[in-house]
């Protein structure tokens, strides 16, 4: 929790839509509908620089969506928002992207019959010989290539992809893609990055050590938004919760203030989501925050099962005691 | 060319070569019979063809050759030549009956060009009471392409023009459609882009003319042998070329690629078969109904009744039928159809059966309706293709819009554009509209990210 | 043992002369959950395309209640009563949910009236919006129609390629309580999850993949707590936060 | 029996004809190989270069430069015409709507209307007089029979190859820089590669436009020994290039080059097969049947090639096994 | 192509290869044959003539202008050395090759092209045609239009060369002779659809239809039957005369009336055209159509040679005229060798007519037959009109 910092994040009251002391990205009132349906309708929102924001909320909540029309690839029925000071609204997407926000796709987007590292290369800004004239040049870009192509070794190394830098990313696995993709926004230097589910499909204890590669990146100036189901990644490196539910900003705060926050419990998380689902009685009490249905199933199927009840009679026990 | 002149100016820059030459030669008649070049005048009133009598017409030419006669009454007098020349021709407008008015505007004195050995050539002169208002039709102008350029009043009107054409356009569409459910069906469950369809039609329309024409049986039962033998001919393609390539994996350029290959073999194929020439299928090619300026063939009339029939018929398969639904589900996401127990080979077979079908009655129907030759279908091709573009790829129904579109815009719009550039007219529509809806008419879009 | 699926030396691959999976032995016990874990790219979902007849099969047999089913393609499978959700492309985006759930029920277009009752209860938001075409989902709603399309066909075997991934955290738990309540009603399911300790909870038993290989196996608990597989594997993220609740992260 | 076909066959390698398939063949590599840009209107560039050169250098007597600089803009306008509303469709709208594009162009030059200065559908003949003028190789034949060559056959097919090796080169030298690569990137997924900060768009247009240019050229080269034909810019034209390059392998250089050549050798041998078979009545066809069994013949050649090779002679069998 | 070489003839004699190229696939394909059968009947003829001189054909196809066969075809005749082509038939695709072949000094003579544009085309005078240039033929069938009684005129006509060239001539004689064209409508050639363009044709109620077409007549002449049209007031030309047969039923065109350049076949022509064809094993032939020009084509280049001693397309092209016109008249080619050889200058009067040529290749005087189509779609020679293109 950020209390301690030196610097607090926001100014005045904590809510939906709070002020930041120090916001790179400032949005107003955008919305977006699909016929009928609202998927976005967010009034107002700050996300703080240099500092990792995650963005959670329900399954259709308009996280991508928001993510979408943030990064121009998406058009908004309306809104408003800057980012740095400048206007960003109607900025075409690559635009966007060159001015510093670089966004990553939660259904992954590798460039199939590339090989990984030229997927990687691609990422690289500002590079000379992506001009059609000095393209024909090589001596004009060689050194800057040499360098991308260091680079590019090096954030390969982290992502456990190094071994794979010659196939094609059409040969990746699912996590893999996941992987590239973010490696492959990495190489870009962003100001702001935002990451659409980054870990969803990652094995554990490749997060965890990638994780420590966000922080190091945050030290050195970069602000991340980023969506994300996993709460113990939530937990572990975002300073700032932002919570989404049906288009709207329903709470923002520090992790451990917004997760204790009943209606976000309720909506979102679930009040025991580190109950063990071994049991019955774990499932049970599980069950209990999500649908008074799924309960009363689970019991029928218990009664109706005597082997069953005698399994819950005894957890019970075990638990009492 | 000498001038001409409106006013009855009695010098022309013949009449006044041929002031100094010789009087000898004046009036001097030439045999008509006998002459190796002559003119033959004729004239009569433009309104109904009458001939008029007794009209005195000069005839001058070089080497002060002059020749005054009088028209007989048929209208007619020829009028034998000295040789081949320009000539004027000259006829006096005060020995014109009275009512019968004047030569058109422009006609009278008048250049004609004989060349050697020609005999009566015309010179003719319509007399026409319309004085003022005959601002159009002077000889040799330009007329303006694809429509009249005679006198406003005998112009058809906008109504006349449009009617026809929407007609011919909504027929040719429905046909069209027929054609393109096959396209778009079959690259939409394999993703395949069927240049060879086009031969698929052609096969249905040369198939029909064997029925109808050297076999000799009914129109109808060759219309439906078109249908059964489309058919097979899908389902043959299928298991013969196209289930094995996909077995092996081959991808779905080199896939399209195939496809052309295949569509040059079968095209030229049926040129060493059929012929390189147009067949026609016995017809009865006079008009059942005339609705107004409306001609129809009693085959137009059926060709799009059994269109809609079968239209109807595929939506309600596609949309209703269990099998409709799954090969909307093999187009999307083949695996997945597969993994949901949906015998995916199965589908694309009767995909491919279908789609042969309706091509082949399309072409045996477009053989009823236009003629059929060995390239019917590759001529069509791209009219298939825009098609099914332009109602959004892959939906059906989006195939039979885009279908009628383009029919009625090729037919239309030759009430404006000269008539070769009818496809333009079309293919300019087709970009149009994807412009506004680049995912075509009935396309829907995905979702990005 | 009553083995519903067996694996024997299970050689596969995408491409020629690169086998992803190098001799892959695994089994399901009828009525058995069994999980499936492992690093990016070990092969977990090639294994279940494998299984499925979606990825050439180079050597080694798969077999399903003792009757050998290598290479068997899918809709025969379906037949034979295997249920299976991809880990990606999983939908059918231009057909509606409801066409999508439909197309479960395809070899038993019967029984759809009442699968859809217990699908739609399931995933109270799908049902309301049955119309909806599936390409204009977001990530997790699409999960959940994967799942139920699957779920429609009531199979007697089901494999699961990460059907937790994107969804929300009460959403995930439902969908682990839902399989193991399936489960306990009698079906063997065969479950892939990054998410694996809740997967782990609810298994019987559990395999990590490495390489294309069955590195480990155990039952669930015992994979969860084997310093092995959680060096290799699982992290120790999850467990410190279940230690560690209320501890303040330190940001930079 | 008459077996000057075969020498003749190989005397396709360099008929200019090759090199100016060749040069579109690349062109269209560019946009469909390397660019993913499915134009199936290449036709309709080669047909505006084609026109640009020849009503310049004939209507209005340019020099010969300066009637191929006026192609090259002219493929530039048409890149810019057809690009700018379509580069934002899909790749299969694309297909269409150049398909489409080229017809247009193929239909409204033959307009009778404007013939006087398009030569309808005559087409226009003589624009090869300034490129002549420029020849320095003295008259006479050049070669060994049966491949003889005049001075102007010479001087076409030197500038041609020329042309192809500089041009060729300038392509390869391009795909494989940072440019090239966001274009191959773009093939795959241009939402992914805007996503990176590149103007996906400004790209599309410039591999449109490159593709174009190497079109028109080779039209140029194509129409100067014989004469520039509407009808010769049909989609059977472009059919072919795209026969040409996955005949070569789409995403090579060399691959629509050598393609091209076996493309047109293999048409003249199998000319030359069946004219001996039919000659000596070893098959029994008419003369007249002679000429569409070699269009029967390319169609299956062309069929089999793709099944037992498809990723194309130079190209990387790899690549198939992830489907496009 | 088939080479029709054989006998061996008067031992050291000249060697004449010439190559056609001969629409045997396309929209002329119909018209391809005649042509190509009297060709190998002319090398049969002169090569039986055993005068000192031996023709080897090597016929190619033409396409038409849809594909590049053309080109192709007479890049493969140069290389195999042929010092004359004959063809192409449409003119459209000879301008294709015209430059290709002039400028590789071999000479080429079309039996059929009749666009005036070649009347005044540049070709180093490589260029020849047994036909007569549009102008005559456009004169006569304007002026039998009008001569009919009809005066306001509809044209429909197939966007070519030889379309525009014949209706631009047809349109001349008209409008000189008094008469208005009210509706003035083109097509493409592959078109496939007629409906609103015989629509728009129709529209001002003509006196009298001309159709230039190639066989897309098959296609047309419905839509005039469909809409009541009279086919007594229905011209057409060389490109559909003979398309519409006995075999065709679906509508009975009797009235109409086809110009076409050059006399009617003589019988004995006919017979030994025949005769060559089941030679060849083809198809019967069902028209004639510049069968008797393309005979000859092959006649007149072997003269030309005889003249001049050599084989070469230079010799060729310089002796062409000369023995077409001015001189002796003969009216075979076995007449005209021995002519030659006995040191007389020959005209040589073929079955096309009295072919002369002038100096810019096109022939000087030539007929242009009329042919009417009775009940039955049988049609009939009706007259002819000698036409004079010299003034
Ligand atoms: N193109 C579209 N057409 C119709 N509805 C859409 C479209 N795109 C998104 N939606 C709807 O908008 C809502 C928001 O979707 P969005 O993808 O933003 O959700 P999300 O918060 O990212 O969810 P998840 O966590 O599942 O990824 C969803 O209900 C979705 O169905
Ligand atoms: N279509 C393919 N072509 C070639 N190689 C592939 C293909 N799909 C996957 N691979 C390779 O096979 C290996 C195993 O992939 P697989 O998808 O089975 O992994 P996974 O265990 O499911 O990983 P993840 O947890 O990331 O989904 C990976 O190394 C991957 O690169
Ligand atoms: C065969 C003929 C109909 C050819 C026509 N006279 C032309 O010049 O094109
Ligand atoms: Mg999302
Ligand atoms: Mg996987």
């Amino acid at each position: 929790m950020n209390v301690n910092d030196a610097k607090q994040i926001y100014i005045g009251d904590v809510g939906p839509g709070v002020k930041k002391r120090d916001p790179i990205l400032i949005a107003d009132s955008v919305t977006r509908t699909f016929g009928g349906n609202t998927a976005v309708n967010v009034e107002h929102v700050e996300i703080p620089r240099n500092m990792i924001t995650a963005l959670i909320g329900p399954n259709g909540a308009g996280k991508t969506t928001f993510f979408n029309l943030l990064t121009g690839f998406d058009k908004p029925n309306s809104g408003n928002w800057t980012y740095d000071g400048q206007k960003l609204a109607g900025v075409p997407a690559f635009k966007v992207a060159r001015r510093g926000m670089v966004r990553t796709f939660q259904l992954t987007k590798s460039l199939a019959l590339l090989s990984v590292m030229e997927n990687m290369r691609l990422g690289a800004t500002k590079q000379k010989g992506e001009n059609i004239f000095r393209a024909m040049l090589p001596f004009l870009w060689r050194d800057q290539e040499k360098a991308n192509t260091a680079k590019a070794m090096e954030l390969l190394g982290r992502f456990k992809l190094d071994t794979k830098k010659d196939d094609y990313a059409a040969s990746l696995s699912g996590g893999q893609r996941k992987l590239l993709e973010m490696a492959r926004a990495l190489m870009s230097d962003p100001d702001l990055v935002m990451l659409d589910e980054p870990m969803a499909g990652v094995n554990p204890a490749l997060t965890q050590s990638l994780l420590g590669h966000i922080l190091g990146l945050k030290d050195q100036g970069m602000t991340v938004l980023f969506v994300e189901h996993d709460m113990h990644m939530v937990q572990t490196i975002a300073d700032w919760v932002i919570v989404m539910a049906e288009g709207k900003i329903v709470a923002e705060g520090y992790p451990s203030v917004v997760m204790q926050d009943q209606a976000v419990i309720d909506a979102y998380l679930g009040a025991h989501h580190d109950v063990d689902l071994g049991t019955l009685t774990g499932q049970l009490a599980v069950a209990e925050d999500i649908d008074p249905h799924l309960v009363e199933e689970l019991r029928e199927e218990v009664s109706a099962d005597p082997e069953l009840a005698e399994e819950l009679a005894e957890e019970q026990n075990r638990t009492e005691q | 060319m000498a001038p001409l002149s409106a006013t009855a100016a009695p010098l022309t820059a013949a009449s006044a070569v041929e002031a100094p030459a010789s009087a000898s030669v004046r009036s001097a008649t030439i045999d008509p019979a006998s002459a190796t070049e002559s003119i033959g005048v004729w004239v009569r009133l433009d309104s109904n063809k009458a001939a008029v009598a007794g009209v005195k017409v000069t005839v001058t030419g070089s080497g002060g050759f002059s020749s005054d006669v009088v028209s007989g009454a048929d209208g007619k007098v020829t009028v034998g030549l000295p040789g081949a020349g320009d000539y004027t021709v000259k006829l006096d407008e005060t020995s014109v009956p009275a009512g019968d008015g004047v030569p058109r505007a422009g006609t009278n004195p008048r250049t004609v060009t004989v060349a050697a050995n020609s005999t009566g050539v015309p010179a003719y002169f319509l007399l026409t009471t319309a004085t003022g208002g005959s601002s159009t039709s002077a000889p040799g102008s330009t007329t303006s392409p694809g429509s009249s350029s005679s006198d406003a009043s005998s112009g058809p009107s906008l109504f006349d023009l449009l009617v026809p054409r929407l007609a011919s356009g909504l027929i040719f569409g429905l046909l069209l459609a027929l054609a393109c459910i096959g396209v778009s069906l079959i690259y939409g469950t394999t993703g395949l882009n069927n240049f060879a369809h086009g031969e698929l039609v052609t096969f249905g329309g040369l198939m029909g003319w064997v029925l109808a024409g050297p076999l000799g049986l009914p129109g109808p039962i060759a219309v439906i042998g078109a249908l059964v033998l489309g058919g097979v001919m899908g389902y043959v393609q299928d298991l013969g070329l196209w289930r094995p390539l996909r077995k092996k994996g081959v991808a779905l350029i080199p896939l399209m690629i195939v496809s052309v290959g295949l569509s040059l073999a079968l095209r030229y194929t049926f040129q060493v078969i059929f012929g390189p020439g147009t067949l026609v299928a016995p017809n009865d090619t006079s008009a059942a109904v005339n609705w107004g300026p409306v001609h129809l063939r009693s085959s137009d009339l059926i060709g799009a009744i059994v269109c809609i029939v079968l239209l109807l018929l595929v939506a309600f398969v596609l949309l209703r039928t269990r099998i409709g639904k799954a090969t909307r589900a093999v187009s999307d996401n083949k695996a997945l159809a597969a993994a949901s127990g949906i015998n995916v080979e199965r589908v694309i077979r009767l995909v491919w059966i279908g789609g042969g079908a309706l091509a082949g009655i399309a072409g045996a129907l477009i053989g009823y309706y236009q003629t059929i030759r060995w390239d019917t279908g590759a001529s069509i091709l791209l009219l298939i293709f825009a098609a099914v573009t332009l109602g959004g790829l892959g939906t059906a129904f989006g195939a039979l819009v885009g279908s009628i579109i383009i029919g009625l815009f090729i037919e239309v719009s030759t009430i404006w554009l000269p008539a070769n550039l009818k496809f333009v007219a079309a293919l300019v529509v087709l970009i149009i509209i994807l412009l506004i809806r680049p995912q075509g008419i009935l396309g829907k879009r995905d979702r990005i990210g | 043992m009553d083995i519903v699926l067996e694996t024997t030396d299970l050689v596969a691959g995408y491409l020629p002369g690169v086998n992803i999976l190098n001799g892959c032995n695994v089994y399901v016990e009828r009525g058995e959950l069994v999980g499936i874990i492992g690093p990016n790219g070990a092969g977990k979902s090639t294994l279940l395309k494998a299984i499925f007849g979606q990825v050439n099969i180079r050597s080694g047999t798969v077999s399903l209640s003792g009757e050998e089913i290598t290479g068997l393609k899918a809709d025969k499978l379906v037949t034979k009563g295997v249920g299976f959700v991809p880990q990606s492309n999983n939908v059918f985006p231009s057909l509606t949910i409801e066409e999508n759930l439909q197309m479960g029920t395809y070899q038993k277009p019967k029984t759809y009236k009442e699968r859809i009752e217990f699908v739609t209860n399931l995933f109270p938001e799908l049902g309301k919006r049955l119309k909806q075409r599936a390409g204009s989902l977001s990530g997790g709603e699409r999960q959940m129609v994967a799942m139920s399309r699957a779920l429609m066909m009531n199979p007697s075997l089901l494999l699961l390629d990460e059907p937790s991934a994107g969804l929300s955290p009460v959403r995930q738990d439902e969908t682990f309580i839902n399989v193991a309540q399936i489960n306990r009603a009698g079906v063997s399911v065969m479950i892939v999850e990054q998410n694996a300790r809740r997967a782990l909870q609810i298994c019987d038993r559990g395999y990590v993949l490495d390489q294309g290989r069955d590195a480990y196996s155990g039952t669930g608990r015992s994979l969860m707590s084997d310093p092995k597989v959680i060096e290799l594997y699982l992290g120790t993220l999850a467990t410190d936060h279940t230690a560690t609740t209320s501890t303040p992260t330190q940001g930079g | 029996m008459d077996f000057t076909f075969i020498p003749l066959a190989f005397g396709q390698l360099l008929s200019p004809q090759t090199i100016g398939f060749a040069l579109a063949a690349l062109g269209l590599a560019v946009h469909f190989g390397f660019g993913g840009l499915l134009n199936f209107g290449q036709a309709g560039f080669m047909s505006v270069g084609g026109y640009f050169f020849a009503i310049t250098a004939v209507k209005f007597g340019f020099p010969f430069w300066l009637s191929l600089v006026a192609a090259i803009i002219g493929a530039v306008i048409f890149a810019f015409i057809l690009g700018i509303p379509t580069l934002r469709l899909r790749a299969d709208y694309l297909s269409i709507v150049t398909i489409a594009a080229a017809e247009i162009v193929r239909y409204t030059v033959q307009t009778p209307q404007i013939a006087p200065f398009t030569g309808g559908s005559d087409g226009i003949n003589g624009s090869s007089a300034a490129f002549d003028a420029l020849n320095p190789i003295p008259p006479g034949r050049y070669g060994i029979a049966p491949l003889l060559y005049s001075a102007s056959d010479l001087w076409i097919i030197i500038c041609g190859w020329g042309a192809v090796l500089v041009l060729g080169l300038l392509v390869w030298q391009l795909m494989r820089s940072p440019w090239g690569r966001v274009i191959k990137g773009i093939r795959e997924d241009e939402d992914a590669v805007r996503s990176l900060g590149k103007n996906v768009y400004a790209y599309k247009m410039q591999a449109l436009i490159l593709g174009g240019v190497l079109g028109a050229l080779g039209a140029v080269v194509a129409i100067i020994p014989t004469s520039l034909q509407p009808e010769n810019f049909g989609t059977q034209t472009t059919f072919f290039l795209f026969t040409i390059i996955l005949l070569g392998g789409a995403t090579t250089v060399l691959g629509p080059i050598i393609g091209s050549i076996i493309f047109w050798v293999v048409l003249s041998l199998s000319d030359g097969i069946l004219s001996i078979l039919v000659t000596n009545h070893i098959v029994p066809l008419s003369t007249v049947q002679q000429g569409p069994i070699r269009f029967i013949i390319v169609g299956v050649a062309l069929m089999l090639l793709v099944i037992f090779r498809p990723q194309g002679i130079l190209g990387k069998k790899r690549e198939t096994y992830f489907s496009v | 192509g088939s080479t029709t070489s054989s006998s061996s003839s008067a031992g050291t004699g000249l060697t004449l290869n010439i190559g056609t190229i001969l629409p045997q696939t396309g929209s002329l394909a119909t018209l391809g044959p005649p042509a190509i059968e009297a060709v190998n009947l002319a090398a049969a003829d002169i090569n039986a003539a055993n005068v000192g001189i031996t023709v080897n054909v090597t016929q190619k196809d033409s396409g038409d202008t849809s594909t590049n066969i053309a080109t192709q075809s007479v890049t493969s005749l140069l290389a195999s050395n042929v010092s004359a082509i004959i063809g192409a038939e449409s003119s459209s695709v000879s301008l294709t090759v015209i430059d290709q072949i002039a400028k590789a000094g071999v000479v080429e003579i079309s039996p059929a092209n009749t666009s005036p544009t070649f009347s005044t085309y540049n070709s180093n005078n490589f260029y020849w045609r047994t036909a007569p240039s549009d102008v005559l033929q456009g004169r006569v069938l304007g002026q039998k239009v009008l001569k009919d009684g009809a005066t306001n005129v509809s044209i429909l006509w197939q966007n070519d060369s030889y379309g525009q060239g014949l209706h631009d001539n047809v349109t001349k004689a008209i409008t000189d002779g008094g008469g208005t064209i009210v509706a003035d409508t083109s097509f493409d050639p592959k078109a496939t659809s007629f409906s609103a363009e015989v629509g728009a044709t129709l529209a001002p109620k003509p006196d009298a239809v001309v159709v230039i077409s190639f066989d897309q007549i098959k296609q047309i002449v419905p839509e005039f039957k469909t809409a009541g049209f009279d086919f007594t007031k229905f011209y057409g030309s060389d490109g559909n005369y003979g398309v519409i047969d006995p075999t065709y039923t679906n509508v009975d065109i009797a009235g109409a009336q086809f110009t076409n350049p050059g006399v009617k076949a003589s019988d004995d022509f006919v017979s030994k055209l025949a005769a060559q064809t089941s030679k060849d094993g083809a198809k019967a032939l069902s028209v004639y159509s510049y069968a008797p020009e393309s005979y000859d084509a092959v006649v007149l280049l072997a003269l030309a040679a005889l003249q001049g001693k050599a084989t070469d397309g230079t010799t060729l092209k310089n002796n062409l005229q000369k023995v077409s016109e001015g001189g002796t008249k003969a009216t075979s080619f076995a007449d005209a060798a021995k002519l030659i050889a006995a040191g007389t200058d020959v005209d040589y009067d073929g079955l096309s007519g009295p072919i002369s040529f002038a100096a810019n290749g096109d022939p000087q005087q030539a007929y242009i037959s009329i042919y009417k189509y009775g009940t039955g779609n049988t049609n009939a020679y009706e007259s002819q009109e000698f036409g004079d293109l010299s003034k």
